[in-house]
């Protein structure tokens, strides 16, 4: 599927809220320290590729930041980050 | 006879043990499919209690219960807010709890939000765990320790901000908390609280009590041959007689 | 079929009757057929006048495989001379022995994508395991995951409701530093594996109730992977009766480009280069599969279809000629009526090995109702074609038929010949300097990867869900680990599945045959010591190529021991599979047999665990202790590769196993543990760990004809051993049992105080150790 | 923590390979569509934000190279893609 003439397409991230404990995050972390690697932290999170079929640069944004309210995200502990990508 | 309700869509899977558990208790249980509520084949208010049983509805994409939670409030909602208003129960179990949650069913109350973050061990957990009952809920009958096995791996309740943990204590709403065998708190640590929950909620009812989430599952732990033998007498059937009993007065 | 095949633009056609030697031996390799297996291909197109299509010629290639039509077990072996051994591994050793042994409650024996055994009244039991290793070698977690995925289509395949999953895996050692070459170090690969399977199992909802985990510097370069699921069936809606004129009905995921050619992937070497392997690569997707349950359920207990089976090795093409097959007739496929994911060739569509597909046969009248089924689960399916009566395997793209051929030719590869070469076994013993301290050796051997606990990984699967789950892989609540699951299958019915496993592959470095021997008793054991009987055994070869004749001679060893164990137990083979090829830039895997036992239980709650229950019970060890360290744990740790293996006394086993049935249906067993891997010393550790209590025993008392050696004593692995707490008072009662069946017995003390305290032959106390102490050593994560 | 002068902050994001079914990447779109999104079509893949001790850009590159070899993610299967933020 080609995204149609006026598809925007966007990146969302999606972070557990600072504060909370991330788990994943954290073992990563302990098995890259493990293997050797000089890391001094590593957080994890989920990201989406989303192609949209809306009007606008403006219209994505209000859109993404729904899907996020809607399905992406638990406000209680996430974090989303949009970024329109084109 | 009462009729409770156990919903499924792809990936619950739950729903026999649930729907068993229920009839041991003394009700008649019916699996239905999303679907068949979606296209109008069946009408929850026929219906005088609801299950939302454990699984892995969508296979927990994105986060656990969210998909089925989006599929309930986008379709169904008019459907489940008429249920709960008629003052029928609503019992979620693990990733039924998750679906209530991330519906806002509950916590329920002002101000309040909460989620079930990963385990703090980062992975699916399967262990017996003791649940010491420190609230009261309409859907929860039973000794004050009992133990329940869990199985999962998003069960961290957490708060949308630390009073609202205060304020479901207080009105009594955080129904079951996990516990040392001896019946102190498990004071988050694992594997006591198998999953860092906040202040070590395990079940949680909202404030009409009729809507409980739980994550440990009481449909494990009905019969004796089911418990180990150190942990018996299984208390979980207490859960859906307590449940019937609500269901009851809608009759 | 004489008629030229028209050929749509994406359809080749290969030059096979203008070949000569070098073209075919070009031919035969990008097909991956031996240059006779081409030849006997040839023969068949100048018979029937024209060229192969590529559609053909890759369905051909597909069928053909190892994988699919066990060349090996199934052709003759010959030795260096050119004297036969054997002609046909499977008939002769195999299925010869489940034949002559004639249990009545056998229903179906390595026929069917699975075996079953008649478990209560109207009710069967289906099981199968199968390997998945190349895939798990290449993505630990997608390949384990589809393993899973892969067997319980096989148990859906018999029509039976998936019940339990069993996962046994064998894995490079934990501790090796470096990375060899491009192989994912063997940490990596057993978290992948471990998480695919979790992640597989969890989702669909079925439990994983038993397994095993080896490590050994065999596997570093081959890992395996042995996935097996268990299921239960009504036997009356057991559908086999596929027609001429049944409609072909293709339910599942959308076919893509995943998963091309892994039957025959799965026959060759891994060469370690991990960008070749794209394309065999396949994605899971569990909740599919759970859609694919339901959906297989509800159409039997309708009574829709006449026969199903599973989409595995070799695709369509390989799940298409097996039903036509079994109603001995042909079919016909519409290659464009697929529901696929994206644009593909005829050929593609075939052979892809695309995950949570499976084939219905159903007669045209319920098709309706099938698809009605499907939509209600919300899974795709498509009228793909139907069963004929030409006995001609036909495929159709763009109206043009693209593939014409015998089913009977496809289903009949030629006879392989293989090559053994005899090895002389040589056992000695040189014997082992005596440690300092037994306790510190105790301590070290549950420490060792290969005895240490397995709880970080088994909490990591759901073992409960269904909430038939009676007797559990861990005993809860200090994780101890019970010898066999119990499932309880049917609500209304008090009888159990037990299900264990015998996996002893370290033995087969001094010999093959007693490596064999060992896993089924062990496997028998393991179901006795929970309270199982009646069982059945599955058999599952992981081995290096069969083009070695050092690998063939072991692997007939193998299977002759399966024969004579099996009549020497009365336990028939099932089910089982052989995975060969097994080979890296590192040599052969590890030859490695898992024996499955699958036996009954009348009554779940006298299921008997491995905790320690009530102070002041007797302490029993049943069997007898020879000097067979050979292969042991003991003997690795002390860097050890000689010594006796121990071997198999049916006759000393089988009391030993008859003794403790009886004792259990007498009630008066209170726990039970299996002697396998470290001995004496092991299994009563774990049971001091598993409980609150402790023990206190004599190893003077213990039968056998050692040496006057403590840590002989305490780290054999004398195959037919057990111990057993018995009730206290009930001592009397247990001996007259024990006497009657013949077993060797005798009472090493008691249960008491809460430590493991030993006493050695001499008298004094070789072993003072508290729970703490066991637990620390035994839970010392490894990995 | 913070992050030490030297560290290099980096984010990496593993996608499934083109052609390999993206299973969630299907159950979202589907969701989305179901909640009223204009969805032409969405991906998901996991991200990881790393802070890294190494002295140069160039290193911090090539250490991103090697965690995604050794632990993030599967040639086989995966697509990293490594962004050097600061
Ligand atoms: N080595 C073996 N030992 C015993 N049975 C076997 C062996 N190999 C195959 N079988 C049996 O032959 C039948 C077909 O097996 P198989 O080709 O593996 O089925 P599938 O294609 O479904 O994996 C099954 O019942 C299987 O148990
Ligand atoms: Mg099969």
């Amino acid at each position: 599927m080609a995204p149609r003439s006026q598809g925007y397409k966007l990146k969302i991230e999606v972070w557990l809220k600072e504060g909370l404990v991330d788990a994943e995050g954290k073992t990563l972390e302990e098995a890259l320290v493990d293997l050797g690697f000089p890391i001094e932290s590593a957080k994890a999170g989920r990201v989406y590729e989303i192609i949209l079929n809306v009007e606008s640069r403006e219209e994505a944004g209000e859109e993404a930041e729904r899907m996020c309210d809607k399905l992406l995200a638990n406000p209680v502990k996430d974090r989303c980050v949009v970024d329109i990508i084109e | 006879m009462v009729r409770v309700a156990v919903l499924r869509v792809p990936g619950t899977n739950c729903d026999r043990e649930t729907a068993r558990a229920i009839e041991e208790a003394g009700a008649e249980a019916f699996v239905l499919h999303v679907g068949q509520l979606e296209r109008g084949e069946e009408d929850l208010m026929n219906y005088h209690g609801l299950v939302i049983p454990g699984g892995f509805s969508y296979g927990d994409r994105i986060r656990a219960g969210a998909v089925l939670a989006a599929r309930l409030g986008s379709k169904l909602d008019e459907q489940i807010e008429e249920f709960a208003a008629s003052n029928r129960p609503i019992l979620g179990i693990c990733n039924g709890f998750q679906v209530l949650v991330e519906l806002g069913l509950l916590p329920g109350f002002e101000g309040c939000r909460a989620a079930l973050a990963p385990n703090e061990s980062a992975h699916f957990e399967c262990r017996w765990v003791w649940l010491k009952k420190t609230g009261s809920c309409d859907l929860a009958i039973g000794p004050p320790l009992q133990a329940m096995p869990i199985a999962h791996s998003e069960g961290r309740l957490v708060f949308s901000s630390p009073s609202c943990l205060e304020k479901a204590g207080s009105a009594g709403l955080i129904v079951y908390r996990y516990a040392k065998p001896d019946g102190s708190s498990a004071d988050g640590e694992y594997p006591y609280n198998p999953n860092g929950s906040q202040g070590d909620v395990a079940a949680l009812c909202n404030p009409s009590r009729m809507i409980m989430g739980i994550m440990p599952h009481p449909e494990r732990a009905i019969y004796n041959w089911q418990t180990p033998l150190r942990l018996r007498p299984p208390a979980g059937l207490g859960i859906f007689r307590a449940l019937i009993s609500a269901a009851e007065r809608s009759l | 079929m004489s008629r030229r095949l028209t050929r749509p633009a994406d359809v080749g056609e290969i030059d096979l009757l203008g070949a000569g030697m070098e073209e075919l031996t070009g031919i035969a390799s990008a097909f991956g057929l031996s240059l006779k297996e081409a030849e006997v291909v040839k023969g068949y197109f100048v018979g029937l006048g024209r060229n192969p299509t590529d559609v053909e010629l890759h369905a051909i290639s597909q069928l053909w495989s190892e994988h699919c039509r066990h060349k090996t077990f199934r052709g003759i072996v010959m030795d260096e001379d050119g004297k036969g051994i054997v002609d046909d591994i499977l008939s002769s050793y195999i299925a010869r022995a489940t034949e002559k042994i004639g249990a009545p409650w056998v229903v179906s024996f390595l026929e069917d994508d699975a075996g079953v055994v008649r478990f209560v009244d109207g009710y069967g039991v289906a099981v199968k395991v199968e390997t998945h290793n190349h895939p798990s070698a290449i993505d630990p977690f997608g390949g384990a995951a589809t393993g899973i995925g892969g067997v319980i289509r096989d148990v859906l395949a018999v029509w039976a409701d998936p019940i339990a999953l069993v996962d046994v895996l064998c894995f490079g050692p934990p501790d090796i530093h470096q990375e060899i070459g491009e192989f994912l170090h063997p940490r990596r690969i057993a978290r992948g594996v471990v998480d695919g399977i979790g992640y597989y199992g969890n989702n669909v909802g079925i439990p994983t109730v038993a397994g095993a985990v080896c490590f050994d510097e065999g596997y570093v370069g081959n890992v395996v992977v042995y996935a097996g699921c268990l299921g239960l069936l009504p036997l009356d809606r057991y559908a086999r009766n596929p027609r001429s004129g049944d409609a072909l009905v293709l339910i599942g995921n959308r076919t893509g480009r995943d998963g091309m050619g892994g039957a025959s992937f799965a026959s060759s070497s891994l060469s370690g280069k991990v960008e070749e392997l794209r394309p065999a690569v396949q994605i899971p997707d569990p909740i599919e599969e759970e859609k694919l349950l339901r959906f297989v359920s509800k159409v039997r207990d309708e009574g829709l279809a006449s026969a199903i089976t599973d989409l595995g090795g070799g695709g369509l093409a390989v799940a298409a000629a097996e039903i036509a097959g079994r109603a001995s007739s042909g079919c016909f496929l519409d290659l464009d009526a697929v529901h696929v994911r994206e644009e593909m060739k005829p050929w593609e569509i075939l052979v892809s090995e695309s995950q949570e597909r499976m084939l219905l046969a159903a007669p045209s009248g319920n098709l309706d109702r099938v698809m009605d089924l499907a939509e209600e689960e919300e899974l795709e399916a498509s009228r793909i074609g139907s069963l004929t009566g030409t006995g001609i395997f036909e495929a159709s793209h763009e109206e043009a038929t693209v593939m014409g051929i015998s089913v009977e030719f496809l289903l009949h590869p030629p006879k392989s010949v293989k090559v053994a070469r005899r090895r002389r076994v040589r056992e000695f013993d040189l014997g082992m300097p005596e440690p300092t301290s037994v306790e510190g050796a105790l301590l070290e051997l549950l420490s060792s990867p290969n005895v240490s606990s397995r709880e970080s990984l088994i909490r990591t699967y759901d073992f409960e869900v269904r909430g038939n789950t009676a007797v559990k892989p861990l005993e809860e609540p200090f994780g101890g680990p019970n010898d066999a699951a119990v499932i309880k299958p049917l609500d209304e019915r008090r009888e159990g599945i037990v299900i264990s496993v015998g996996l002893k592959p370290r033995y087969s470095r001094i010999s093959p045959y007693w490596m064999a021997a060992s896993s089924i008793e062990e496997s028998l054991r393991n179901n006795v010591a929970v309270g199982g009987r009646r069982m059945a055994i599955l058999d599952n070869f992981v081995w290096g190529s069969p083009e070695d004749p050092d690998n063939m001679w072991s692997l007939v060893e193998a299977a002759r021991a399966c024969h004579d164990l099996a009549m020497a137990f009365g336990t028939p083979f099932i089910s089982g599979k052989d995975s060969l090829y097994n080979e890296s830039p590192l040599g052969p895997v590890l030859p490695t047999l898992l024996i499955t036992a699958v036996g009954l239980i009348p009554d779940v709650e006298k299921s008997v665990t491995v905790s320690l229950k009530n102070k002041g019970d007797s302490i029993y060890v049943l069997g007898t202790t020879r000097k067979e360290l050979g292969g042991s744990e003991y003997y690795a740790l002390r860097g050890a590769g000689w010594g006796h293996v121990p071997k198999v006394k049916p006759d000393e086993s089988k009391a030993v196993m008859d003794c403790l049935t009886a004792a259990i249906d007498d009630g008066i067993v209170m726990a039970a543990h299996d002697v396998s891997d470290g001995g004496l010393g092991v299994a009563l550790a774990e049971m001091v760990l598993s409980s609150g209590l402790g023990m206190e025993v004599s190893l003077r008392s213990v039968p056998g004809d050692l040496v006057k050696r403590d840590d002989y004593l305490l780290f054999s692995e004398s195959n037919g051993r057990f111990i057993v707490e018995v009730e206290m008072g009930s001592e009397g009662r247990f001996e007259e049992i024990a006497d009657e069946k013949g077993c060797t017995y005798a009472r090493m003390g008691r249960v008491r105080g809460d430590r493991l305290q030993v006493e050695g032959y001499d008298g004094r106390t070789i072993i003072d150790l508290g729970h703490e102490e066991l637990r620390d050593a035994w839970r010392r994560e490894q990995w």
